[in-house]
This record gives structure tokens, C-alpha cells and sequence, in this order.
């Protein structure tokens, strides 16, 4: 696979729907150690919804199914984390949005308009422990795979492989935002949510890229 | 918890129930959702004015939405944010060609869905401005004002920004008059008690008979000190030596004031404030235009006050002194 | 005692000059008595209106002063009367010749007190004329009307008389609309909590975390029944159902409703609340021409509220319409 | 004396003015009982002031005397009693405005007037427990007194006899106005402090009518 098409889209948030409902359980028992365990139900909720739209979709541009994606799931799930990842799926899907096949490099544009949109929207930047210390790395993994010339598989593997890592070192971050943010000191050593979300995210993106 | 309610988690819906149906000809929702709540009264081609923020603080923020104020209002829970997609309906519902302002004070996740609102705006074709309020010299030290929260002082750019819309300026115009009244204001507040959010049902702090503390948010924040409290000058001094510093407000300078009451403290307490701002200000060679004393951003039941100053040019105070009429306020023309 | 004051034997004279200081266009005081409140703005041969009654209320009394209004009154310790002489200056101040009206609420110290100024204004050949209002249903059984205390439906009393004054109406006039309003008008209300005078510095009653006293007057003055907080629809059940019993207020009647807050209770449960009434009154045949919901009438900090109905002919939907700007209470013309 | 004349009626005002010095402590003492206990207070304040502006008073009116008389006391003494007693000199003054020499008949008017005064704006009637359950008794013995031709002397001396009977009444009534009223059963047993300043009122006149 050289390229990501319509199909291989939507066949990706079939994925990503899937990968939601069975971390369902995971998801919410992180959100509860500092949160307020909703974000099990949210994701479900909005990738639910987003696969829904998508298998509907009919245009040809692929960059106008992921905006229209993420427009869904800031309807679905109008949680802190429901809105942050349909903003990263907005800007993600403008910054490509005439694209109908997504090359690895158009991967890498959507995946940083991805990060910067959250980290605009969430006043964040990397080290916060949020879901963007698992994003801006796989974000970063892809812009390097794309200038090394790597094929989209390859690409989206490191991505997913550095969003992981960003998952545990968010364990020796101490939380800055939202709820967590009242635990301070006590926050260090336990996991984001919000970036294990992102590494989810990515999984689905490189199961569906695989097949 | 004694509140005059049913079900808690009816406690909204119920309340903007109650306000539709006391203001019949005056406002209406959209998009079926009773969240979104828009001004019937429509001036064709004026530049939409959308705020949008957690219950729980009437007349903040639905309370504005009127004839030279604001044409749209998203009501969130009690003191959470409303969604983005609520934003967005009331963001079609207003816009007429010209645009759309949101104005609204600085809260992450009211940020967070006012940008996600803006964002899908942008993809209906809808051109979006933002002016975030942060006044609240207490939540952030010279230096670091973007970290500072709105609250009552986002009157005065709702009535400003208001008035100019009404003049049927462009939104680039708007926007320029909202952001010069967000930056001549400044507020400072104190609470005496508590509150409680309804579905909660329990103080999200206590403060002892003879204490308060000085700069506490409208949603309980915490504030810059707890002391015992002092008599009515002084609490004034606490709070209007800080705002007068931090602009500077300087002798010759002409400013409006707003006395604002968090819930329970009676209107009797709020002027015995003002006999003493008016005299510190005098004292100190500012002048005031106007005076509002009264309820104009409240946190339910939490008892305890804010004194707002905002200064005045010819063009601010020009626009703040055009009428407007809401359900919760009426001004004839200075 | 938590309040915003400096020495509690100044509350009222701070208050006073607080209000004065923020409203220097629009009020004076006359008799070089701070007690002695006029407008400043007279309106030639007007039959004067004057009312008069403790503090602790406001904005009643003092604050609906002003145009289309009251033009003077006079103001007494918190919950107590002020005196015949401060009257009669306020009588002296506000008459041109046409005569002055008393409006005030059927309390024993205000009526001793304003026969008293009456006959002394009758000595300096003031044409003087009285209309009590005493419509809290709460306070006096049908058959004992003249038992009832005067309340928040008082306003209604002064917006219609004022109203009439302004179209330079004679006494007889004023006093024959006035006596109509406050013959159509009924109150009754739920205490909540209790306040505090200042100067006693304790409450004068208490009510257990989960009671409520229906009926209670505003400077608590005991009601019909002490019982359980209920919902919120159930509260304005037995607030309203013996309002409308009484006049009667029946299907095909046109009334203006009011919502008072006693002071602690937010604006959220004041609609909430008449979410419940519009729908008890639309399923009633009753129609609502114009729905009051705010202050009108308070008892300091005390948690609670108050249901007034006013029905309405055409003289009196008329004159209701009427614009009026006062420092406390801003109308345009309905 | 067949008639009360203005120096007559200036001589009664220095008797209620030393009348009420003299009673100060005991009318504390009584309205302490069961009201706030400022009645001693507010009646020396009241004849205090009453006396300076009668004895200043330079027309030949008798009943504009005694209506200056009590606007000067409501001015001076704005409490209950004050402003019922101020009533009651104004309603009495004006019931005999033009009068120059005041004859048992018009004494008899004059009280008349003055009690009535007082119930209409106390809403109230003998029997409560109030100044009117002396004054009621003293305005009634003038009237049976002027009727059977009786002079000044005889006249007042009924009415404060009358009143002092009065007084003694309310001891066995039960408190209906004031805050006497919140004792209620209470309240038997003890004499009305209001009424006993209607029996000082007379007991002025009476000194001043025998010299
Ligand atoms: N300002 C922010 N910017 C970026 N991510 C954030 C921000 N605030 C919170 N998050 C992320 O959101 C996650 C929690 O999401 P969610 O459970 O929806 O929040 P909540 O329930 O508190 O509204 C956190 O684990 C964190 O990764
Ligand atoms: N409504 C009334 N009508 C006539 N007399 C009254 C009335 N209320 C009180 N009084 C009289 O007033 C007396 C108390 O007077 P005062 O001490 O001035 O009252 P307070 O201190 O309660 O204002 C009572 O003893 C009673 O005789
Ligand atoms: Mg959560
Ligand atoms: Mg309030
Ligand atoms: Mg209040
Ligand atoms: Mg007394």
C-alpha cells in the first residue's frame, strides 16, 4: 500500500470503532484513577459515531471524510477528550482536504495538523501529560519516515511504536490540565488517558494501513 | 442543600424552561436543543454577538442575549462548559452574512469547544472572531494575564461590543471595540460562603463564620488569601487597591464601576461597598461616568461581592451609554 | 453575622449614601436628613407619590423612586418605620400643589406614622391621601383583609399609580388607580432561611436544614405552616393555589405575575419556579400579559420567594405598560 | 376656673414636663416588663420638647396651642407612644382649633378627639391594653361631667380619677398591639405602660386646672 484511499479509510475507522469498544473497560479504569472514568463510554460514543458517518461518506476526497469525522465525534462525545480528538480530526482533514489518496507525507501533514490543533486548542505543549505526548512523537516518527522516503506501512508503524513509548514516559510527567491537574505530585507514575487514546488511535490507522 | 428546584439534574433545563416561558416575545432555542438560545428580535445584517457558558450564574450568560447586547447564548451544565456543537447552532442561528463574535470568558474547556465551535464554522462558511474576557486581577499576576478568568467584568464587553453591532459595524470593527473593553477592565472579588451545585448537592469548600477570602473565583476558586473578615472599607480597599494598581487606573482618568452581588448578599451591602469606592476614587482624582449595582454575574447562593472598574474613552464610553434591552437588562440611553 | 458592613448603627445611613453617591443625577435628599429621599427630576403639577418603611428591603422602598414612579420616601432603621417629621419633609419636598399620595404597606408602625404625617401635612395645607397595600393572603384569612401585610405586590401598587401621575392625573385619579391595583394584586411566599439585623446580630428565627416556612412575612413574621422542603413544584403549588382562591383569579382573566427573591435565593430557582406557574395559569385559562422575576422585595439575605398576581383591565394593563427608570427598576414602554 | 386659658394651658405643660421627669425611671421600669423599656425615655424627650414650644407660642388659639404642641412631640419623640400621644394633642388641638378659652364642654371635645385620634391611627379599642383603656374612661367622664353642668375643676378630677381606674384596668387585659402582644396570656397581670401615661397626661391637666 502506497497510499490511503477511501476504502482503506473507512476500513480504518472500522478499526478504530472496534479498538474503542474493547478498550472500553481499560480506558474507563485509567480515567478513573485521576479522572472522572468517563472516557471509556466517550470514545466508544465517539468513534461509534464517526464510523457511522464515514461508511456514508460518498465524496471522493479523503481529507473531507476525516473533517467530517471529527465534526461528528465533536457531536457525539462533547467531552474534553471527545472535543480535543475531533478538533485534531478537523484540522487534520483541512490541512489535506482536497486529497483523495493520503501518501505518507499527506500522513504526516494530517497527523501534525492533528497535534497542533489539540495543542492550540487544549494551551498545551509536549510534556503536560496529555494526549499530545503520545501524538507529537508518532506526529514527529512520520515526518522523519516520510523525508527517509518510507512506504506508508513502515511510516505509520513507527508512528504507532513512538506513540506507545509516549504513553509510558507520560507516567513520569506530572499532570498540568483538567481534572488530573489537582493531583499534582501525585499524578507522577501513573498513565495519561487522553495519550493512550492517541496510541489507539494509531493502532487502528496501522492495523487498517496493514491489511 | 436548600434549593427551590425539582430533580436536580432537571435543575437547567428547567431554568431555561422557566425563562422562555417568562419571555415569551423575547427569546427562542434552536436546533431543538433548549441549550441554544437566541434573541427573536433579529437586525438584518448585523454582525452576530455569541456567548456561551456554564449555569449557574444568571444573569451570566443567557441573561444578556437581547436587543444592543448579545444575539446568541449556548447554556452548559451548572458551571460546565456547553458543547461545540451547541456553539455551532447558535453560531448558524445568528449569523446573517456578517459574521459572528464569540465573546466569553477564559475557562480551558469553554476555550477548548469555543475554538472546536470556530473550527466548524469555518467549514459551514461562516467567518468567526473570538475576544476572551480575563479580568480577574486576583487569578493572575501582572505578567501572566492570560491566565486570568473572566467574570463580571465581561458586562462591560458584551454592552460595548454590543452597542457597536448595533451600529451595524463589520465584525472587524466589533471585535476591535470588544478587545478594548476587555483590555480597561479589571475586577476583583471576595466570598463570604459557599455554594452548591445542585447535582452535587454539598459545598465545594467551607469558610469559617468570621472568614472570607479575598479573590475566590465565581466557581469557588481558590483566591489570593483567607482572613478574617473586615469591615466593609476595608474588604473594598483589599479589592480596589489591586484592580487600581494593576491597569493603572491614574487620576484623570474617567471610569465606569460595577458593584456586583454572588448570590446572597443583599443589594444594602453592595451600595455601603460602593460609598466607599466612590470616595477612594474620588480621593484619588478618578472620575465615574456610570455606576451599576447589582447582580450581574452571580454563582447561585455563594454570598460575597466583586467591584469591576473599566476605563473610558470617548468611543467606550459613547457605547456604553446606548440602551439595551434583555429580560435581565435594561438600559435607556445615558 | 457575615455582612458587608462597616458599624452595624451605620448600616443604614452607609447604605443610603451609597445609593446617593452612585445616582447623583437622580436623587437628593431633602431636610438635610439622609433619611429623606426625593427625585430629583420633578415633573410640573404632578400629584406627588410618596412611600416610606424600614430598610432591609431593598429595592423597596427607596428604590422605585424615580421617573414614572415615586417621587420621594422615607427611610426608616432596617425593619423599622421612619418617623411622621421625616414624612412629612418628604410630603413638604415632593408636593406641587396637587396634592401628595401615601402608598405603603399595611404595617402598625407605618400607619401611625403616615396618619401622623398626613395630619401634619394637613396643618401646612398639603392635600394628602392614603392607599395601604395588604395583599399577602399568607397574613390575614378572606374576611380578615385588613389583617394583611403589604409586600412585594406593592410594586405593582406604585408602578400603576406612578404611571397615572405622569399624565398629570388628579389626586382622586392616582388614588382611585391605586386603590384598583392594590385591591387586584395578592402575595404570598416561602421563607427559607432567616436574616439578620444587623444590630441584633442573630437571627430571629431558624428553620432546620430541610424546612421550609410557607408563608412568612418578610421580616419573618410567622406563616401559615412550617413543613418539609417539597420540589419546587410543589412549593409553588401552595403558594399559588391559595393566591388564586382568593381574589379570585379565574379562566379568561388577563394578570401580570411577579417572581420576588427574598434576597439569598438565585434567579435559577426564581425561573424554575415559574416554569411551574405558567403552566398552572395556562392550564387555568388565565392569561400572562407580563412576567416580573427578580428582586422586588427582599428581607436582607433571607433564602425564599414570593408569587404576586395582578389582574389586569385595560386602565390597568395600560398604565403597567408605562416606561420608568428609576435607579433600581428600568421599564420601556411595554 | 371655669374656663383654661392659654397661660393656664402654658402651666399645665410645666406640670406634664415635671410630671414626666419625675416618672422616668418608673415608666422604664413598666415598659420593661414586656416592651423595650424606652417609654420613660421618649416621654421626658416628648414634654420636654412640648413645654419649650408652648411656652414660646404667642397666639390666643388654645386648640392651635395644643396642636403645636403635638407635632413638636411626634418631632421630638418618634416612637409608638410618642407619635400616639403627638396624634392625640393634633386630632384634640383641631377639634377646637379656634377656641381661645377652653370650657368643660370643650375639654370635653378635646379628649374625645384626642382618644379617637388614637384608635383610628392605632387601630384599635378599649380593651387591648393600651393608653386608650385610660383615655377612653377620662374622655367619657368629661362628656358625663360637661352634660351634668359640672366645672373645669370637677370635670378633670373625674377624668383622672376615671383614668387611674383605667389603669388599673389593664392589668387584668391581654396585650393585642405592640410587643406586648407577642407575651399574650402573659401579658395579664400587669399594667399597661401606655395607659399609665394617659393617667399622667391628666393628672397634669388636673394640677394645672386646681392652681
Ligand atoms: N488542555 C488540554 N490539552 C490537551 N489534552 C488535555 C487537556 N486537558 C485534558 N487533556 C487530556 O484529556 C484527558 C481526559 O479527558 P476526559 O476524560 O474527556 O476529560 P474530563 O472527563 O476531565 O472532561 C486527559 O487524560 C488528557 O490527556
Ligand atoms: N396600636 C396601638 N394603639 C394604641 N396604643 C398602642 C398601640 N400599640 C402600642 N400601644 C401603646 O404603646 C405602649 C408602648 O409604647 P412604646 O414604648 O413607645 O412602644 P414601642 O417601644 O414598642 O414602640 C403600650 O403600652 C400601649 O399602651
Ligand atoms: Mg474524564
Ligand atoms: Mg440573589
Ligand atoms: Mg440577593
Ligand atoms: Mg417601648
Amino acid at each position: 500500500m502506497t497510499s490511503i484511499d477511501i476504502d482503506a479509510l473507512k476500513n480504518i475507522f472500522g478499526h478504530l470503532k472496534r479498538i474503542m469498544d474493547e478498550n472500553r473497560e481499560m480506558l474507563i479504569e485509567l480515567d478513573s484513577v485521576m479522572g472522572d472514568g468517563d472516557l471509556g463510554i466517550t470514545m466508544q460514543k465517539a468513534f461509534t459515531a464517526a464510523h457511522t458517518e464515514v461508511q456514508g461518506f460518498t465524496g471522493k476526497e479523503s481529507g473531507q471524510l476525516l473533517l467530517k469525522a471529527g465534526m461528528k465525534i465533536a457531536q457525539a462525545a462533547p467531552s474534553t477528550m471527545g472535543t480535543l480528538v475531533a478538533m485534531g480530526f478537523m484540522k487534520g482533514g483541512k490541512s489535506i482536504l482536497k486529497t483523495e489518496e493520503i501518501s505518507l507525507s499527506e500522513l504526516s501533514v494530517f497527523f501534525r495538523a492533528f497535534a497542533n490543533g489539540i495543542m492550540d486548542a487544549g494551551k498545551t505543549k509536549p510534556g503536560n501529560k496529555t494526549i499530545i505526548d503520545a501524538l507529537d512523537p508518532a506526529a514527529k516518527a512520520l515526518e522523519e519516515a516520510s523525508v527517509e522516503g518510507k512506504n506508508v506501512a513502515d511510516g505509520i508503524q513507527m508512528a504507532y511504536t513512538a506513540a506507545r513509548e509516549g504513553v509510558e514516559n507520560t507516567k513520569s510527567m506530572k499532570a498540568q490540565h483538567g481534572r488530573a491537574a489537582y493531583y499534582q505530585e501525585k499524578s507522577i507514575g501513573v498513565t495519561d488517558a487522553g495519550a493512550t487514546v492517541a496510541a489507539l488511535i494509531l493502532k487502528g490507522f496501522y492495523l487498517g494501513v496493514r491489511e | 442543600m436548600k434549593k427551590i428546584m425539582n430533580k436536580a439534574e432537571d435543575f437547567v433545563d428547567e431554568m431555561i424552561e422557566g425563562i422562555l416561558a417568562a419571555n415569551p416575545g423575547e427569546l427562542a432555542t434552536v436546533a431543538d436543543d433548549l441549550r441554544c438560545v437566541v434573541n427573536k428580535n433579529k437586525m438584518a445584517g448585523k454582525v452576530g454577538i455569541a456567548t456561551g457558558g456554564g449555569s449557574g450564574h444568571l444573569p451570566l450568560f443567557l441573561g444578556y442575549v437581547g436587543d444592543g447586547m448579545l444575539d446568541g447564548c449556548s447554556v452548559g451544565g451548572v458551571f460546565q462548559s456547553p458543547s461545540s456543537v451547541q456553539m455551532l447552532e447558535v453560531t448558524k442561528a445568528i449569523d446573517q452574512g456578517a459574521g459572528v463574535l464569540y465573546i466569553y470568558g477564559n475557562y480551558g474547556g469553554d476555550i477548548l469547544n469555543f475554538d472546536m465551535a470556530a473550527e466548524m464554522a469555518d467549514v459551514e462558511g461562516i467567518r468567526v472572531e473570538q475576544v476572551v474576557a480575563g479580568e480577574d486581577v486576583a487569578s493572575g499576576p501582572k505578567g501572566e494575564e492570560s491566565k486570568r478568568r473572566g467574570v463580571a467584568g465581561i458586562f462591560y464587553v458584551y454592552k460595548i461590543a454590543g452597542a457597536k453591532a448595533a451600529e451595524l459595524a463589520t465584525l472587524d470593527e466589533v471585535k476591535r471595540v470588544a478587545a478594548k473593553a476587555a483590555a480597561n477592565v479589571r475586577t476583583m472579588g471576595v466570598a463570604l460562603s459557599p455554594c452548591i451545585v445542585p447535582e452535587v448537592g454539598k459545598p465545594s469548600f467551607t469558610l469559617n463564620e468570621d472568614e472570607m477570602e479575598i479573590g475566590m473565583g465565581i466557581h469557588g476558586e481558590p483566591g489570593i488569601r483567607r482572613g478574617k473578615l473586615k469591615p466593609a472599607d476595608g474588604i473594598v480597599d483589599e479589592m480596589l487597591i489591586p484592580i487600581l494598581d494593576d491597569l493603572p487606573y491614574v487620576r484623570g482618568d474617567e471610569v465606569s464601576v460595577l458593584i456586583n452581588g454572588l448570590g446572597a448578599t443583599p443589594k444594602e451591602e453592595l451600595y455601603i461597598m460602593y460609598r466607599w469606592v466612590g470616595q477612594v476614587l474620588a480621593e484619588k482624582g478618578i472620575k465615574v461616568f456610570k455606576v451599576y449595582i447589582g447582580e450581574f454575574a452571580t454563582s447561585m447562593e455563594m454570598a460575597g461581592a466583586s467591584i469591576s472598574l473599566i476605563k473610558l474613552d470617548d468611543e467606550l464610553r459613547d457605547l456604553l451609554s446606548k440602551p439595551a434591552h434583555t429580560p435581565f437588562f435594561e438600559q435607556k440611553q445615558l
